[in-house]
C-alpha cells in the first residue's frame, strides 16, 4: 500500500505516539554524535545524517541482563529477566542498509536456537524506514546488492518528496497496522516526484564470484598482507548493523549478581581463546580472514544471505583505515 | 563448593562484652560456603585449638577462619594447629574482632554487626587462598668478604673461625686498608700496626681463608645462599706461588722516583713495590704505568735478579669464579679532597683552602703517615715543602663534613677524635710547638672517648678555637689562617707552619659501582644503605648481603671492628642451615601474560626481579619475561601494583583474595 | 575515651586499605589501649601500601563505600625499603585523576600510621568518618552501577513513563 | 579566524621518504619499512608494511598520516614481521611513544631504522577525509606540539617544517575549563563521556603503551573491571587505562581520534601528564628513561596530601 505525509503530519505523528507512551527510537543529536535513541518529542529527530551506530542494538543491545542470581548459605537462588516486559517500541527514520540487516539478524537469531531476548524484542518492534538521497564515498550499499530505498527490513518505507513530505510504502503486516491505526495522518499518494536517490559511488560488486574465490582461499598469503594492519578492536563489529556476535559473563559478586549478554567481536585477541590457553585464530589475519569469511561466505552457506548491507560505518570509524569495500574489489579482482 | 569452618572465640570477655558471639555464628553459618560455625571462650587454648582440628576432620573443612585476636598475635598458632589437622596452614586465616572490634568499640550492636561484617570479609577471602608450599633454598656455606681493611679481616677470620670458607677480596696489592697507614690509634695511643699486622698475618695464614689481593669484583650473579661471584684477579705481574717475598727485585729496580700513595705521596717507591715493609701477602706488584719494562720494552732487571723467577711480565688479568653463599662488602672510605669536585656528585670542593696547592696544607691521613715511625719521615713531623719541623700548627675540623653548602651534611663521627690525638702525637714530639684547632664542636662519645678530648687541651696544651676557618693563604714560608673565635667573638689570624685539614669520611670511590653489580642500595653519599636503620644495621635489604666498616657509614676502629663481627654472626647464623626455609609470601609471575617492561625490576628494592629469556623447543627466543627469585623476594608486593597486566602476583596477597574481600562488603 | 552514642541518620562505610607493619599494628595498638573510635570502618591488610593497587580503591567504591583510608609507614620506616615511597607517588597521581573525573576527595584520607600511633589510628579514623558522615553517601559510583544504555536497560526513567502508560 | 596551515613541504617529504626507503630496502639495511600508503577514499591513508624497494613508491606522507604506526612495532601486533632491522616512518609525536618503549625493553633501538617526519601537522580525524588542514580541521595534540622536529632518528628528510600558526592550546583550554568545575559537574561530565563506550577498545588497539598480551580488564578471575559496556564498567577501565598510561603515555592521542563515540580520552592523559610534570617533574620526550615517574620516587617527594 502506498501512502503519502507531509512533514508537519509525521512529526504530529511521532508526538501523537510518544503522547500514547510508545516508546520512539530514531536518529537523534547525542553530543557530538547522531544515534538512534528514543526520542523525547519529534523535534529530536534527525533526517540528515547516517548514526554513528546502526539500528541493531533496539533489539540485540550493547548489553542486557539476562538473569539475576544470589546465594545465601548453601542455596542458590535464581531469578529469570521476563522478556514480556520489553515495551512496544516504532524505530523511525532507519536507513535501509540499516533496515535491510534486521532479517539478517532474524536468520541467526531464531535459527536452531531461539533467542527469546531478541526475538521478544523484534516482535513487538515496528521499523519505519527512510531512503537516502545523499551517501558519502564509505556508502557502497549499491555495491552489495541493496540500494538507497530498499525496503528490504523496513515494515514501511518513507521516501522524501519534491517540496517536502514522504511517499510512504507499506512493507508488512505490521506496516499496514500501523496504517490503519494512524490513518488520519496519511494522505494518498498525489503524484508528486519523489527526491533523487543518492548515488553511491562504488561499483556493483560480483558477490558471487568473491564468494567462489573464499572457497577456496581459506589459505592465502593475501589475507597477511590486506590484516597486516588490523589493530584488532572491536569498532567495525560495534558500528556494523549485521554483526551479531557476543559474550556472556556474570558480573557481580561471590554473593549476588547478573549474567550479562553484551558485543563481541571477532576482531579480539581473545575472541576464540579456549580455556585450555590455546586460541586457533592467534594472529591478526586469521581474525580479519573470519571477518571477511563469516559476512561473504559462511553466512551465505548457512542462511543464503550477505552479512554486509554496505552501510560503510566500519570503514569511517576503523582506526587503521581498512576498507572493507577496498578488500572486496581487490578480492573480486583475483 | 568451599566446607569453611567459622570459629569464634570469646577471648574469656574480652570479645564477647561487646560482641554477641553466638549471633556471629549463626550468621557465619549463613555465609556461602561455610559448612561449620561456632564459639568458644578460649579459641587459643589447647582445647580451643583441638576443636578447630577436629572439626576439620569431622566437618571435612577445606579452610578456616578463625575470630579472635590480631593475627600479628595468634596467626601462627591457629596455622600450626590447622596444620597439625591435616590442611595446608596458609588455608587458615584470622578475623580480628578482638583489636579492631571489641576492645575499640562499646556499643554491643554496632560491634556485633562489625564482627560479622568482619568475618565475612574473611570468609571470601579464605574461598581464594591457596595452598602453599613452604619455600626452601639451599645455601652455599662459603663466604665472600670485599674489602681487605680491619672491618674485612675481621669479618674474615671470625667467619673462618667458625669453620666455614671464606674467600677475601682487596683491590691494593696489600691487605690492612686504612688502618694499617695509622700512626696511633685513640683513645689509647697504641701503635696501629702494632695491633693490625698480626690480624693480617692471620689472613694469610688462615686454612679457611682464599685471599685474592690486587683483584676486584668483576660480576655478582645469584641470591642469597647461592651466589656465584666472578673476581678480576689484575695481573701482578709477579707469580704469587714461586715469590718468595725477599725483595732483591725492589732494591734493583731502577726507578726509584714513584709516590708511594700508602705513605700519602711523601716517601718514593719503585716500579716493583710492595706498598709498605709488612704488606700482606709479601709479594710485589709491577706498576706497569711506571715500568721501563713496560713502557719501553728495554729493562727487566727484576726478571733476571729473581732467583725463584716468580716475576712474569707476560701475566694477564684472570677471572676466577667463586660460589658463596653470603657476601660481607666492607670497602670502607676514602678522605674528601679539598681539590675534587666529581662530576655528578654533591661535593664542591674547597677553593678557600688553597684547592690542595699549598704544599703545607695536608689532609689528617697525610699527617697519620708523618707521625708514623714507620712513615716517610720516621716519625718525625717534618712539613713536606722545605722538610722544617712545625712550630705552629693549625688543625682545621669539620672539612666537608656537616657542611651543607659544600655538599655534604653529615657528621663523619671520627674527626673530633683523631684531630685530638694529633694534637697529642704533635706535642710528644714537637715539644715547643703549639697546635691550634679550629672547631665547630667536640663530638667525642664514647668509652674514654671525652676523657681523651680533655686531655689534649688540658694535658697537651692545644688550643681550641671554637670558630671556622674563612681562609688562608701562603705568605713567604708560613700560612696565614684566618678565621674567627665565636665562643669571644673576635677575628683570629694565626701564621701557621703546617695546616691539617680534617677532611670529611666518604665511600670509596666506585662504591655505587659495586652496589649495582651486588644489587645492594646506597644513599646519596654512595654509603651502603642497611636494611633496617635500628634493627637491622648490618644487612642488607639484599638478602644475603652484610655490610661491615665505614662503607655503610663514618666509623672508628672500635664501632667497626663491632660491626664486622655481628655481620659475620649474621654469617654463621645463615649457615647454620643447611637449607633456608621462608615464608612462601612471595610474588610470582605468570609467564603467559607477562610483556617484559620490567616495571617490576624497577620498583623492587630487593634485586629479586630477574630477565628469563622464553625459548621454544628449536631455541628460538619467544620473549623475555620477569622471573622472581623467591629466595630474594621479601613480599612487599609493589611489583603487583605496579604490574599493568597483574602478571605478577603476590601470593598470600592474590587480587582474587583482595577484591573477594572488597566485594564481601 | 568514650564516644558520643548519638545516632545519626546515615552511617558511612569506611573502608581502610593499611600495611601489617605499621598501620594494621597501630590498629592493634588502640585496641589494646581501649580506645574508642567509630565502628563504621572496615580494615583490609596488605603486606606493604607498596601492594595497593588504585583499581582496589574504585572497587570499594563500587560496592559502596563512602570514604577511604590508605595508610602505612611513615616514609623511611617501611618494612620493605621502599613501598611506601611507591605507593606515595602512586596516590598522588591517581588522586589527581579521581579528583579530574569529580570525585570529591574529602572522601579519600591518605595517612602514615605507625605502629606506635595508636592514638593517631583513632583520630584519623574518627575525622574521617565524621567528615564522610557529614558529606552525606557517596552516590556517585553507586548510581553509575544502576545505569544502563537504553537499549538494555528494562528500568529506566523514559522506560518507566511506557510503563506507566501500559 | 579559519587559518590554513602550510603543508606545501609534504610532497618533498614524500619524495625523501620513497627513495630512503627504496634505498634502505635494496641495500638490505632493514627487512620491512612501515609507513603510509594512499587509501581508497581521497584524502584518507592507511599503514602498510613495505618489503620490496619496487613497493617504496607506495609510501606517502600528507596530512591525512594521522596514525602512531608506533603501535605495529608492539608486541601487540605479532602478524607484523620483526625478524631483522624494521624502518619506520615516525613524526615526533610517535617518536616520543616509540622511545617511551625503549625504556620499557620492548624495543631495541639497533633493530629499527627511523625515518623521521619533519612535521607541520595533520586532522584530527578522518570522518570527512577530504578537508584541508587549517586551524579548525588540525589535530588537537598538533596545537600544542612542541616536537615538529623529531630527534635522533637515522634519516629526517631535509625540510624544515613551517612553524605552526598560533594556535588554541585546545586541550590545555579544555583541561582548565574541567578543573574550573565543581566536582559534581565533572563527574556529570565525565559520566555522560563514559556512558558512550562501547568497550570496542579501539583506544587500547591503538595505544602503543596498550602492550599488554592480558589486559587486566579481560580478565575475569578475578575480575577488576566489569568487563561489560555499561557505564559503570566503562568508567572503571577508562581510569585504570588512565591510570596505567600515568607517566608513560606520549601523547599521540590516538586514543581519543579512533574512539568510534567521540569520547575526549587524550584529555585524561593529558591532565595526568600534566599533574606529573608538576608533581615529578617528568614528562615524555627523546630521551629514552629507565624509569618513569611511577616506577621510581624520591625521598623527598611531596607528601602534603598525606596525614
Amino acid at each position: 500500500m502506498q501512502k503519502q505525509i507531509t512533514e508537519a503530519n509525521l512529526r504530529l505523528l511521532i508526538d501523537s505516539l510518544l503522547l500514547k507512551g510508545q516508546r520512539v527510537v530514531g536518529p537523534r543529536q547525542s553530543g557530538t554524535m547522531v544515534l538512534y535513541e528514543p526520542l523525547a518529542s519529534a523535534s529530536d529527530l534527525v533526517t540528515d545524517e547516517l548514526p554513528r551506530r546502526s539500528i541493531k542494538e533496539a533489539f540485540f543491545p550493547v548489553c542486557e541482563d539476562l538473569l539475576e542470581y544470589r546465594k545465601e548459605g548453601q542455596q542458590i537462588e535464581l531469578k529469570d529477566i521476563d522478556p514480556a516486559r520489553f515495551p512496544e517500541t516504532v524505530l523511525f527514520g532507519v536507513r535501509p542498509c540499516d533496515a535491510a540487516a534486521v532479517p539478517v539478524l532474524d536468520a541467526v537469531f531464531s535459527w536452531d536456537y531461539k533467542d527469546q531476548f531478541f526475538l521478544a524484542r523484534r516482535a513487538k518492534t515496528t521499523i519505519i524506514g527512510l531512503a537516502c538521497t545523499t551517501a558519502d564515498d564509505a556508502c557502497f550499499c549499491t555495491a552489495v546488492g541493496l540500494s538507497p530505498n530498499d525496503p528490504k527490513g523496513s515494515d514501511l518505507l518513507l521516501t522524501p518528496m519534491v517540496g517536502g513530505g514522504f511517499l510512504v510504502e507499506s512493507q508488512s503486516e505490521k506496516g499496514e497496522v500501523f496504517f490503519s491505526t494512524w490513518q488520519d495522518r496519511f494522505s494518498e499518494p498525489d503524484g508528486t516526484q519523489t527526491q533523487a536517490l543518492a548515488t553511491p559511488a562504488l561499483q556493483p560488486l560480483d558477490l558471487k564470484k568473491i564468494k567462489a574465490w573464499l572457497d577456496d582461499h581459506f589459505e592465502d598469503r593475501a589475507w597477511d598482507s590486506i590484516a597486516v594492519r588490523c589493530v584488532g578492536c572491536g569498532a567495525c563489529a560495534f558500528v556494523c548493523p549485521a554483526c551479531h556476535c557476543f559474550d556472556i559473563v556474570d558480573e557481580g559478586s561471590e554473593k549476588a549478581g547478573k549474567r550479562r549478554k553484551f558485543w563481541d567481536a571477532c576482531g579480539f585477541s581473545k575472541f576464540t581463546n579456549h580455556a585450555s590457553g590455546h586460541n586457533p585464530r592467534d594472529l591478526q589475519p586469521k581474525r580479519y580472514r573470519n571477518r571477511i569469511m563469516h559476512k561473504f561466505k559462511y553466512y551465505d552457506d548457512k542462511f543464503g544471505q550477505t552479512l554486509c548491507t554496505g552501510c560503510g560505518r566500519c570503514i569511517r570509524v576503523c582506526p587503521v583505515g581498512i576498507d572493507i569495500a577496498g578488500v572486496l574489489e581487490e578480492i573480486e579482482k583475483k | 563448593m568451599s566446607r569453611i569452618g567459622v570459629f569464634i572465640c570469646h577471648c574469656g570477655e574480652n570479645i564477647s562484652r561487646t560482641v554477641d558471639v553466638e549471633q556471629v555464628a549463626a550468621q557465619a553459618a549463613k555465609m556461602p560456603g561455610v559448612a561449620f560455625a561456632t564459639d568458644y571462650k578460649y579459641m587459643c587454648s589447647d582445647p580451643g585449638q583441638n576443636l578447630v582440628k577436629n572439626a576439620i576432620a569431622e566437618h571435612r573443612l577445606t579452610q578456616v577462619v578463625v575470630a579472635a585476636c590480631s593475627p600479628r598475635m595468634h596467626e601462627r598458632t591457629f596455622r600450626k594447629a590447622v596444620e597439625q589437622a591435616g590442611l595446608n596452614p596458609f588455608l587458615c586465616e584470622m578475623a580480628n574482632i578482638r583489636e579492631h572490634c571489641s576492645w575499640v568499640h562499646e556499643d554491643r550492636e554496632e560491634a556485633t554487626q562489625k564482627a560479622i561484617e568482619i568475618v565475612g570479609m574473611l570468609v571470601e577471602r579464605v574461598k581464594k587462598n591457596r595452598v602453599l608450599p613452604t619455600i626452601t633454598v639451599p645455601v652455599t656455606k662459603r663466604a665472600l668478604v670485599i674489602g681487605g681493611g680491619i672491618a674485612g679481616i675481621q669479618a674474615a677470620l671470625d667467619i673462618a673461625d667458625a669453620g666455614h670458607q671464606v674467600v677475601l677480596v682487596e683491590r691494593e696489592p696489600s691487605i690492612g686498608g686504612h688502618m694499617a697507614q695509622l700512626s696511633e690509634t685513640f683513645p689509647t695511643l697504641d701503635c696501629s700496626q702494632c695491633i693490625m699486622t698480626p690480624k693480617m698475618v692471620d689472613v694469610a695464614n688462615h686454612p679457611n681463608i682464599t685471599l685474592h689481593t690486587f683483584s676486584e669484583i668483576e660480576q655478582v650473579d645469584g641470591y642469597i645462599g647461592n651466589f656465584q661471584v666472578t673476581v678480576r684477579k689484575k695481573a701482578r705481574s709477579v707469580d704469587e706461588h714461586k715469590c718468595t717475598g725477599c725483595g732483591v727485585c725492589m732494591t734493583k729496580c731502577p726507578q726509584k722516583k714513584i709516590p708511594n700513595s700508602f705513605d700519602c705521596n711523601l716517601g718514593m717507591r719503585t716500579a716493583i713495590y710492595v706498598p709498605f715493609p709488612q704488606a700482606v701477602p709479601n709479594v710485589p706488584v709491577i706498576d706497569r704505568e711506571n715500568c721501563t719494562m713496560f713502557k719501553t720494552g728495554k729493562c727487566g732487571v727484576c726478571q733476571k735478579v729473581c732467583g725463584p723467577g716468580a716475576v712474569d711480565f707476560e701475566q694477564q688479568d684472570q677471572l676466577i669464579v667463586e660460589p658463596v653463599g653470603a657476601i660481607v662488602v666492607a670497602t670502607g672510605f676514602e678522605l674528601y679532597r679539598i681539590t675534587e669536585k666529581p662530576k655528578g656528585s654533591p661535593i664542591k670542593g674547597y677553593g678557600e683552602f688553597g684547592h690542595g696547592k699549598i704544599p703545607d696544607v695536608i689532609d689528617g691521613m697525610t699527617f697519620e703517615r708523618l707521625a708514623s715511625a714507620s712513615g716517610p719521615t720516621g716519625g718525625k713531623i717534618l712539613r713536606p715543602s722545605d722538610g722544617k719541623e712545625p712550630k705552629q700548627v693549625v688543625f682545621i675540623q669539620c672539612v666537608g663534613s656537616r657542611s651543607r653548602e659544600k655538599g655534604i651534611s653529615y657528621c663523619s663521627k671520627v674527626c673530633c677524635m683523631y684531630t685530638a690525638k694529633h694534637t697529642m702525637l704533635y706535642h710528644h714530639k714537637v715539644h715547643d710547638g703549639q697546635a691550634y684547632v679550629f672547631f665547630m664542636d667536640a663530638r667525642v662519645p664514647g668509652k674514654s672517648y671525652d676523657e681523651f678530648w680533655r686531655r689534649a687541651i688540658e694535658d697537651e696544651e692545644a688550643v681550641y678555637i671554637r670558630g671556622m676557618v674563612s681562609r688562608l693563604y701562603q705568605k713567604e714560608d708560613k700560612i696565614v689562617v684566618m678565621g674567627s673565635d665565636i665562643s669571644v667573638g673576635v677575628q683570629v689570624e694565626i701564621e701557621a707552619d703546617l695546616v691539617v685539614l680534617a677532611t670529611a669520611v666518604q665511600p670509596q670511590k666506585g662504591a655505587d659501582g659495586l652496589a649495582q653489580k651486588l644489587g645492594i642500595s646506597y644513599d646519596k653519599y654512595n654509603f651502603y644503605s642497611e636494611a633496617h636503620a635500628k634493627l637491622r644495621p648490618v644487612e642488607c635489604a639484599t638478602a644475603g648481603i652484610y655490610l661491615a666498616g665505614a662503607c655503610q657509614g663514618p666509623k672508628d676502629i672500635p664501632d667497626t671492628v663491632s660491626q664486622a663481627s655481628a655481620a659475620a654472626a649474621k654469617v654463621m647464623t645463615l649457615f647454620a642451615k643447611d637449607k633456608l626455609e621462608r615464608e612462601p609470601i612471595v610474588a610470582r609471575v605468570k609467564e603467559n601474560g607477562c610483556v617484559g617492561c620490567f616495571a617490576c625490576k624497577k620498583v623492587c628494592a630487593y634485586g629479586a626481579v630477574e630477565e628469563k629469556e622464553i625459548r621454544d623447543r628449536q631455541g628460538n627466543l619467544i620473549k623475555t619475561v620477569a622471573y622472581v627469585n623467591p629466595g630474594v623476594c621479601a613480599g612487599c608486593g609493589t611489583c603487583q601494583a605496579t604490574c599493568p597486566s597483574k602478571s605478577v602476583e603476590l601470593d598470600g596477597y592474590t587480587d582474587e583474595q583482595i577484591v573477594a574481600m572488597i566485594e564481601a562488603l | 575515651m568514650h564516644v558520643d552514642k548519638q545516632k545519626h541518620t546515615f552511617e558511612p562505610k569506611i573502608i581502610a586499605f593499611v600495611c601489617t607493619w605499621c598501620t594494621y599494628a597501630g590498629a592493634d595498638l588502640a585496641g589494646t589501649s581501649r580506645m574508642q573510635y567509630p565502628s563504621n570502618v572496615r580494615v583490609l591488610k596488605f603486606p606493604c601500601t607498596g601492594r595497593i593497587d588504585p583499581v582496589f580503591i574504585l572497587k570499594a567504591f563500587q560496592q559502596g563505600a563512602d570514604g577511604i583510608l590508605v595508610s602505612g609507614c611513615h616514609p623511611g620506616d617501611c618494612h620493605y625499603i621502599a613501598g611506601n615511597y611507591h605507593a606515595r607517588r602512586r596516590f598522588a597521581a591517581f588522586r589527581k585523576l579521581l579528583e579530574f573525573i569529580g570525585v570529591d576527595l574529602n572522601r579519600i584520607q591518605f595517612s602514615w600510621v605507625s605502629a606506635a600511633e595508636g592514638g593517631k589510628w583513632v583520630e584519623v579514623v574518627t575525622d574521617l568518618t565524621e567528615k564522610v558522615r557529614a558529606m552525606g553517601p557517596m552516590v556517585e559510583f553507586k548510581d553509575l552501577v544502576l545505569e544502563e544504555q537504553w537499549s538494555g536497560g528494562l528500568n529506566n526513567p523514559e522506560l518507566q513513563a511506557v510503563y506507566e502508560a501500559m | 579566524m579559519i587559518q590554513t596551515i602550510d603543508i606545501s613541504s609534504y610532497s618533498a617529504i614524500t619524495d625523501a621518504i620513497r627513495s630512503e626507503a627504496r634505498r634502505i630496502l635494496s641495500d638490505s639495511t632493514v627487512s620491512a619499512v612501515i609507513g603510509y600508503t594512499a587509501g581508497r577514499r581521497v584524502g584518507t591513508t592507511q599503514p602498510i608494511v613495505i618489503t620490496t624497494a619496487d613497493e617504496a613508491d607506495k609510501l606517502l606522507f600528507s596530512a591525512g598520516c594521522l596514525n602512531d604506526l608506533v603501535v605495529y612495532l608492539t608486541k601487540a601486533k605479532k602478524d607484523v614481521p620483526k625478524s631483522g632491522r624494521i624502518g619506520i616512518v615516525v613524526k615526533g609525536c610517535d617518536l616520543k611513544a616509540l622511545v617511551g618503549l625503549l625504556g620499557e625493553s620492548q624495543l631495541k633501538r639497533e633493530n629499527l631504522y627511523l625515518i623521521g617526519i619533519p612535521c607541520s601537522g595533520v586532522l584530527g580525524s578522518l570522518l570527512k577525509p577530504s578537508a584541508e588542514l587549517t586551524s579548525e580541521t588540525i589535530a588537537s595534540k598538533c596545537c600544542e606540539c612542541t616536537d615538529q622536529l623529531p630527534l635522533g632518528c637515522d634519516f629526517i628528510p631535509a625540510v624544515t617544517p613551517a612553524p605552526l600558526p598560533d594556535l588554541e592550546k585546545r586541550y590545555a583550554t579544555e583541561i582548565a575549563r574541567l578543573e574550573a568545575m565543581t566536582p559534581s559537574e565533572r563527574w556529570e561530565f565525565w559520566k555522560e563521556q563514559f556512558s558512550k563506550c562501547i568497550k570496542c577498545y579501539a583506544c587500547r588497539q591503538v595505544c602503543p603503551f596498550c602492550f599488554c598480551e592480558q589486559c587486566l580488564c579481560d580478565r575475569n578471575r578475578p575480575q577488576m573491571v566489569e568487563q561489560t559496556p555499561r557505564p559503570s564498567g566503562n568508567t572503571a577501565w577508562h581510569l585504570v587505562r588512565a591510570m596505567h598510561l600515568a607517566g608513560r603515555c606520549a601523547g599521540c592521542g590516538e586514543c581519543e581520534r579512533v574512539c568510534p563515540m567521540d569520547i575526549p580520552l587524550n584529555l585524561l592523559n593529558r591532565k595526568m601528564a600534566k599533574e606529573l610534570k608538576e608533581l615529578f617533574n617528568s614528562e615524555a620526550g627523546f630521551e629514552v628513561r629507565d624509569t618513569g615517574p611511577l616506577t621510581s620516587y624520591r625521598e623527598d617527594d611531596d607528601q602534603s596530601f598525606i596525614r
